[in-house]
């Protein structure tokens, strides 16, 4: 079973789907690695480590024409016609659209996609669940970022040239990515609120120690497999209506609520932002799929209002070493549950028989 | 060889300052072993001075019991199970009550044929009796519900308490008759209502409290033999009756505050009623089997234990109890106890959520690891205590296929000489999957809040009076 | 003093000894506590054999001290050695 | 009206039974007025029943002593300053103990008389006498230190426990003799030299230590209440002796404990003698005139306080206290206390160093005050406790203008009710300053690490025992 | 019994109770519980008026006894008045 | 009395010398204030807020023209030819050199420069003690920007995708702003040791939680006023000796070691930065006095060996907002004691008298 490992292609994107450690691991269980020349230079892995690590240096065409390919982001139309006839692939998809043209060329080609994104949030996954260990990663970073842009302390500081009240942080949407943000904050010293519509994440916001904002929606928020749902017209209006004193108030606010598959919910709308204190810093982790704050600009840092809005899409790839070696791990897990050791090498078992690879297997629409 | 009177009062005297420190003995563990010597040393001595005594010359019945008596008692406390002990000590009561009836009736018939029965011996006699045959019974309904003879639930009835109070007026009532008519038939009717008041005090009392109505008929025993005591004029039998019952008394007091139990609502059965948390997720874990433990118990193993593995969970998280662990790490490790924090990968909700609290209470990094370093030393750990995790700590992961966390690799508390859980109910954590570990024999669960629980082991540890 | 109150005195002060002593037992005791004070309630056995040895005393008299001669005896052998044993278990193991 | 023995028998149990019941009621602050008021009654009850048994039948002298000896008593009691009650304690010790030494030789003279003298009851008088010498003049040298007469430095001089021990071996010799041959010198002797005994066993004793020789020489004056009533044959004396002789023994040991002596060092002064850091902390604070508190001390007034304000310094950063005082914050405010936190601009080492820490924490934030707002606040403040700063609450700095941090604004805790400051030694602070809020009446300093004694601190607050 | 052996079981017993008693005082008691056991040490001047009181009594012993009981009252007066002094500066401030 | 606070015109300078709240309480002690329009912009505070405060806002003319000009950097020659003749000066000098031509032309025009360095660090002077109050800004601010560029975690961090170990953070100099970069660098979670040739800093490094390294340099290191003393040829060598293992196996390094009027002392060499993991960091505080390590580049961000080298010299300005706040209160404490209140207006003390202000005032050269 040869496993190829491409050079990300996509724009900015710094992570590699391998790291030297895993790549060990994986070796010593029976798998052959191809690794694209200097495709984990960018996380800080050099290609002599992969070397050591027993990984095959290639050329761009090798590590696309092995049995499976392990991925990162969703390939190009033109990687894909550079994959092996039958291959696995391995990866994130960043689609809900089961006619994808990039998704319709691999089942043209045979090609059999397991999408990372779609591995299912029971506990036996959490292993092999990239989804959550990349927001993990942007979870904290974004409040690096914030604490980067933001003119003031974090912490409250007592001192003989005065003091300084700590900053209030804001966190809306309590998922993976929206704890590590609480618990960031709360370590630099912010005074931190969070706010989510499922309502189990109060337990948990204070089990960091934050204080969570409570809304009365009239509606339920919690949706299947620990996702939330997307709230009604009438709720939304009101949840931005009674979050808008909450977060006026706020110094740094940190979004990210999100519904799969959906348009981000509006939860910092313009006249909020026009109310905050000069100099104050939003950053928005749903800015991909249109921002929590419809003033986010994806991609881009700008500042409306007297307020600064942060609007990177790929947190993960600013710390691209971690991101990486737990997205390998991630990899590493799945292929665990898909494969059967045996004396001739690891031989691939029927995907649909274990509910995770189940789920994660995209299949052709009918 | 026949002693004088005053040689066996300092004799009696003797024995009892040996047993007073054989009870002191044994309220710790360091001086337990001692005590019982005390104990044993006073008995022997009490028994001894006894029989050289003037007042007893004719010793084959007495031969002959003791050592029947001895012999039963010696193979009974030596086959027993550990876990039937209760119903041995329940069954021992039984006999101690029977045995002051019986004196109070022989010293009765003695006196009736030497003519010495004076009101006041009377009543004494009287209360020997009652209190007796009442410890007799009752202790029979008590082995009987521990054996599993009984039904071990409570047993309580409208009226109950009118009817026990009744009872107890007319015993009281037959008492003074007898005393003032020295009538046979007064005793012999207040003995029966005796028996039958022992019985209706116990029955309604449920299993669960059985450790208390045990100490509670221990001090019912003592004051038995006080009684016999005054009747024979014996000081020693006065002095160990009333330490007996006095401390007994307070024992089932201290045991009913441990167990967060009204004590009245104990000694006569189904009052008050009204029932805290923590009894009733002690009740759902008895129901399943399932051990309960206090704080002191845990601190008796972790104390001098060499290692203790502590495994956070979502728990620890929610109670905020990091700051209590790290002084129990730093007491523990005073006490030159090796302490460990194990993580396991998905503790809590999130990534790292363990990490973070850790870190907030300043609990050293390399005091902290992960699943795969830690699982292999639970072997070796003395003490697992597990602080708020459940669905990490599940056997189920590894040996139930049917279950949702089937796979998943959990940590190995189960192999730690003694495993304490703490959490507040038998409620299961995220998964929903009811956790294995808890019907391991190792395995006792401390309910409560994890940082109230925490901090009552901090608190256990530092020790406090005498 | 006559001998009732004699008893008397000596019966208050052991009730104050026996209000202090237990108090502050470790909750891992309370168990062999319990066991070790039901042996010493044995001590009826003293009055067992006053009742039983008394060169006065009469067949039924005897017959009932015999009883109860035996029954505490239970109760004493019984009760020492299963404190013996339940402390037993409380054996720690030796600190290196 | 005369009373009959055995009611006088009764009496005096009950009375018994009231001083045992005041004597553990003073244990508790919640009952300590009760258990002196017991105390009261019991000895009204004692004298009442004395007085009107059949062996007492002339009153006269008895009135005109006991009104004498009440009217100084309560004059004394009612005049004296609070600062003087030791030595008024000590005076009192000395007339208990010359009563006892009178009453032996009242008894001894009667007897004589009456010719009821046998070497038993000689053996009791003689332990009487001894005893109550020692105690009269032990508590004659104790007053003269306390009140300043005799200076309060230890004397120490070689060959000291020689002297003393030959001294106690001649003494007993004659008390042996006295028994054995009813000799009336060696009575006076052995008298004599009970007192020189006293004055011997004392004099070496530093002033430090009085509280615990005090309480000593009450256990002495039990005692030799004890012998006296083994002397008159009186239950009451034997008990209410050996009550205070044990209980007093008991009470310095765990007076010695808390001040972190030695018992032996103190009861024979200069034994030992090697001391830990704490006392030398405390000697040096005693040098200086500045009050040393335990952590108890501290506790009683914060338990009930309505308002707490914590001032954390630089050395809470030291010991990392801050852990241990959120737990204290917490539990306070669980009584009801309000706690809050004062942070001086420039407390600590860097700016913001309280802060980190009290985050650290979880101290919420709302809990933390500066300097500005809470100054107004320390007048209406129950308790200010200073954990390791030391130059922030200097008030030199307002007053003294040759101080290098006069004009430095500071945290006023000098205006609180009560003031407890933990550090170490009396070492000072950063800026190298004598802090003269030591010297302020309502502060007390607690001599430990900042961190050991905040956990200390908590234990104390959880209570613990009884 | 004989008297001197009922004394010594009352003293022992009295013993065990006076080593139990004290144990758990707060320290902020210390110096008033020294007082109350002072105040009871008194106790002698029951001892006095046996000695005082008898009508046997000569007069060396009788103005030794009017001493002694003349001391011990100050005692038992002043150690009680004292005792409550010293109490009344511990009432704590009412709770709102 | 007229106090002037003009914008300042140093490149990159976001700070202001005065704050709307530090302008309103010496507003109520009876001085006038002028300020530049917009000078404090950059800060975060409008013209309005000022105006609000009751002061005048002028052009810059005016600003300068006033009896008391309070400025954060040292002026230029062109700005003192605006100046009143015999006007006061408070602000940093930036220069140890008494013949430097700004300090020439001041008191040329008989202007009386009060520099804010000079205060001296005795307790009492901690109110006014600029050097601190901003260095404090300058230690928190480099662990953020430290944690900005390092493209792993700063805590621990266990997962369900592998763990990932604690950043190894070393300070190497612990005054006023070492402390603040040792607390911060905890708070993230980091590993955090650190060093001073100050032996007395073993125990405050110990008050944070850190671990102090111990180096025997045979030579002692506390120098007057709580400064450092420069080391001998011979121990500096040594110094870069023994620290070179532990700098090696660092993940990001803090460098404030500063000796007054001294070139920065060499701390951490080439060779140590070439043993360096990829990707670590290291921020130089001390860029602008040379740098603690060679390879820092002022005022850039530069990689060399696979390293971050941070070597920005204006990290006050980054959190112009607070930084300001804390410069305008110790410039008023500092006004505090240099005048005396009385019915008509602030009147001016002997200067010489106290011995703050007789050390801050800088003489002319005889
Ligand atoms: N780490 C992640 O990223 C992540 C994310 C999502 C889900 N999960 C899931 O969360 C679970 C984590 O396992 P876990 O063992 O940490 O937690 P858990 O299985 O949820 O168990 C937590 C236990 O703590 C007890 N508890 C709650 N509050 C308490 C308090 N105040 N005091 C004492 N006990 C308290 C609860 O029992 P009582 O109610 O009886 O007290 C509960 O049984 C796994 O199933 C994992 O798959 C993890
Ligand atoms: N905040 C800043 O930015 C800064 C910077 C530099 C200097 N300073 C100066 O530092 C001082 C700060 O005042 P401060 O009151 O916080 O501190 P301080 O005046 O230095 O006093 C600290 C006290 O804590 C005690 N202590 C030390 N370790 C202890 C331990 N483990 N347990 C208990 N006590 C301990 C010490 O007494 P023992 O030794 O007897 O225990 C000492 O008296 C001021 O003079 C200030 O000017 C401040
Ligand atoms: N196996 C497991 O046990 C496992 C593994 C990973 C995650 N999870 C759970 O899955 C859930 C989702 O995690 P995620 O981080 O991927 O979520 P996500 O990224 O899909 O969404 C982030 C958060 O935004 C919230 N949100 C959506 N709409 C909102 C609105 N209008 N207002 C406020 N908040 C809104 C969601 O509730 C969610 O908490 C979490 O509960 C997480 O614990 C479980
Ligand atoms: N009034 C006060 O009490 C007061 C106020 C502020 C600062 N201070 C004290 O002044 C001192 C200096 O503070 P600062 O922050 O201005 O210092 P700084 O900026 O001048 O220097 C920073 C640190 O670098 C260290 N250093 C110099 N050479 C070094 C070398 N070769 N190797 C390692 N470290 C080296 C110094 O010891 C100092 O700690 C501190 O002790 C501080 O507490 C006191």
């Amino acid at each position: 079973m040869i496993i190829g490992i491409p050079k990300e292609t996509f724009p900015g994107e710094a992570r590699v789907a391998m790291s030297p450690d895993v790549a060990r691991r994986l070796r010593g269980k029976g798998f052959e690695l191809r690794l694209q020349q200097g495709a984990g230079l960018e996380a800080g892995y050099h290609d002599d480590d992969y070397l050591a690590a027993g990984v095959e240096i290639v050329d761009g065409e090798a590590a696309f024409a092995a049995d499976l390919v392990v991925k990162v982001r969703k390939p190009s139309l033109e990687e894909v016609a550079r994959m092996k006839e039958g291959a696995l692939h391995i990866g994130f998809l960043e689609t809900c659209d089961e006619k994808d043209e990039v998704l319709l060329a691999m089942f043209e080609r045979g090609i059999r996609p397991l999408a990372m994104e779609r591995i299912p949030r029971i506990s036996r996954a959490q292993s092999m669940d990239a989804l959550s260990s990349q927001s993990n990663i942007a979870g904290y970073r974004a409040v690096i970022e914030a604490a980067a842009r933001y003119g003031r302390f974090f912490p409250l500081m007592m001192t003989s040239a005065g003091s300084v009240k700590p900053a209030r942080v804001v966190v809306l949407g309590v998922g993976v990515a929206g704890l590590q943000a609480i618990a960031t904050a709360r370590r630099l010293g912010a005074e931190v609120y969070a706010y989510d519509i499922r309502p189990e994440t109060r337990e948990q916001i204070e089990s960091l120690g934050a204080k969570p904002i409570d809304l009365d929606l009239g509606e339920e928020g919690s949706g299947a497999g620990g996702y939330a749902r997307e709230l009604s017209e009438e709720a939304r209006a009101r949840q931005q209506e009674m979050l808008a004193d909450e977060l006026a108030r706020a110094h740094v606010i940190i979004t990210t609520a999100l519904i799969p598959c959906r348009p981000a919910p509006i939860l910092v709308t313009e006249s909020v932002v026009k109310r905050m204190r000069e100099g104050s810093v939003i950053v928005d982790l749903a800015a991909a799929n249109g921002g929590n704050c419809p003033l986010t600009e994806a991609d881009k840092v700008v500042r409306k209002h007297g307020v600064v809005l942060v609007g990177h899409t790929n947190y993960p790839s600013m710390m691209a070493g971690d991101a990486s070696t737990f997205y390998a791990n991630n990899v590493a897990n799945l292929l665990g549950i898909m494969f059967e050791e045996s004396d001739d090498g690891p031989h691939l078992k029927d995907l649909a028989e274990d509910e995770i690879t189940a789920a994660a297997l995209v299949a052709p629409p009918e | 060889m026949e002693i004088t009177a005053n040689t066996q009062a300092l004799a009696y005297l003797l024995a009892a300052v040996l047993f007073i420190l054989g009870l002191k003995g044994l309220t710790h563990p360091a001086s337990a072993r001692r005590g019982n010597l005390f104990g044993m040393l006073g008995m022997l001595i009490a028994i001894g001075a006894t029989l050289a005594g003037k007042e007893v010359d004719s010793y084959g019945f007495i031969v002959a019991g003791v050592a029947i008596g001895g012999v039963i008692g010696a193979v009974l406390a030596a086959r027993v199970q550990m876990t039937a002990m209760p119903q041995l000590v329940a069954a021992l009561h039984s006999f101690v009550g029977l045995a002051a009836v019986l004196v109070a009736l022989g010293t009765y018939l003695n006196r009736v044929e030497s003519g010495g029965l004076t009101p006041v011996l009377m009543g004494e006699l009287s209360a020997g009796i009652v209190i007796g045959a009442i410890t007799f019974s009752g202790s029979v309904i008590a082995f009987g519900k521990l054996q599993g003879i009984l039904s071990g639930a409570p047993v309580v009835f409208s009226g109950q308490h009118l009817l026990n109070a009744l009872l107890g007026l007319v015993t009281v009532g037959l008492a003074v008759w007898f005393g003032v008519n020295q009538s046979l038939w007064a005793l012999v009717v207040m003995t029966a209502l005796a028996f039958v008041l022992g019985f209706t005090l116990i029955i309604p009392i449920g299993g669960a409290d059985m450790p208390v109505i045990i100490s509670m008929l221990n001090s019912y025993s003592g004051w038995a033999a006080a009684a016999t005591g005054f009747t024979l004029g014996n000081n020693l039998l006065i002095i160990v009756g009333a330490l007996v019952g006095f401390s007994g008394a307070i024992l089932s007091y201290i045991m009913c505050r441990a167990m967060n139990r009204s004590i009245l609502h104990v000694v006569f059965g189904g009052f008050g009623g009204e029932e805290g948390e923590a009894p009733s997720a002690m009740a759902a874990a008895a129901q399943k089997g399932v051990k309960a433990a206090s704080v002191e118990d845990a601190i008796y193993w972790m104390e001098d234990a060499d290692k203790v593995i502590i495994v956070p969970g979502y728990g620890m998280a929610v109670a905020q109890a990091q700051h209590a662990l790290k002084e129990l790490m730093e007491l523990l490790e005073e006490k030159g106890v090796e302490v460990k924090f194990a993580i396991h990968p998905v503790a809590g909700r999130m990534p790292g959520h363990m990490n973070v609290l850790l870190a907030e209470a300043d609990i050293p990094y390399d005091h902290v690891f992960e699943m795969d370093e830690i699982n292999p030393e639970f072997a070796t750990a003395d003490v697992a205590l597990v602080v708020g995790a459940n669905d990490v700590t599940n056997p189920a992961a590894k040996s139930d296929p049917s279950s949702p966390i089937y796979g998943m690799p959990i940590l190995e508390v189960g192999k730690a000489r003694h495993v304490y859980v703490i959490k507040r109910s038998m409620r299961p954590g995220y998964s929903g999957v009811e956790n294995l570990l808890y019907y391991q024999d190792n395995c006792s669960l401390i309910f409560g809040d994890a940082k109230e629980v925490c901090e009552g082991l901090v608190t256990a540890l530092k020790g406090g009076g005498h | 003093m006559p001998d009732t109150l004699v008893a008397l005195y000596v019966f208050v002060l052991a009730c104050f000894v026996g209000y202090f002593v237990v108090w502050g037992v470790t909750p891992a005791l309370h168990t062999p506590l319990v066991a070790l004070t039901n042996a010493i309630s044995g001590i009826v056995i003293v009055g067992a054999l006053l009742v039983t040895g008394a060169g006065s005393a009469g067949a039924t008299a005897k017959a009932l001290g015999f009883i109860a001669v035996l029954l505490a005896s239970i109760n004493v052998f019984g009760g020492f050695l299963v404190t013996n044993r339940m402390l037993a278990m409380f054996k720690k193991k030796e600190k290196k």
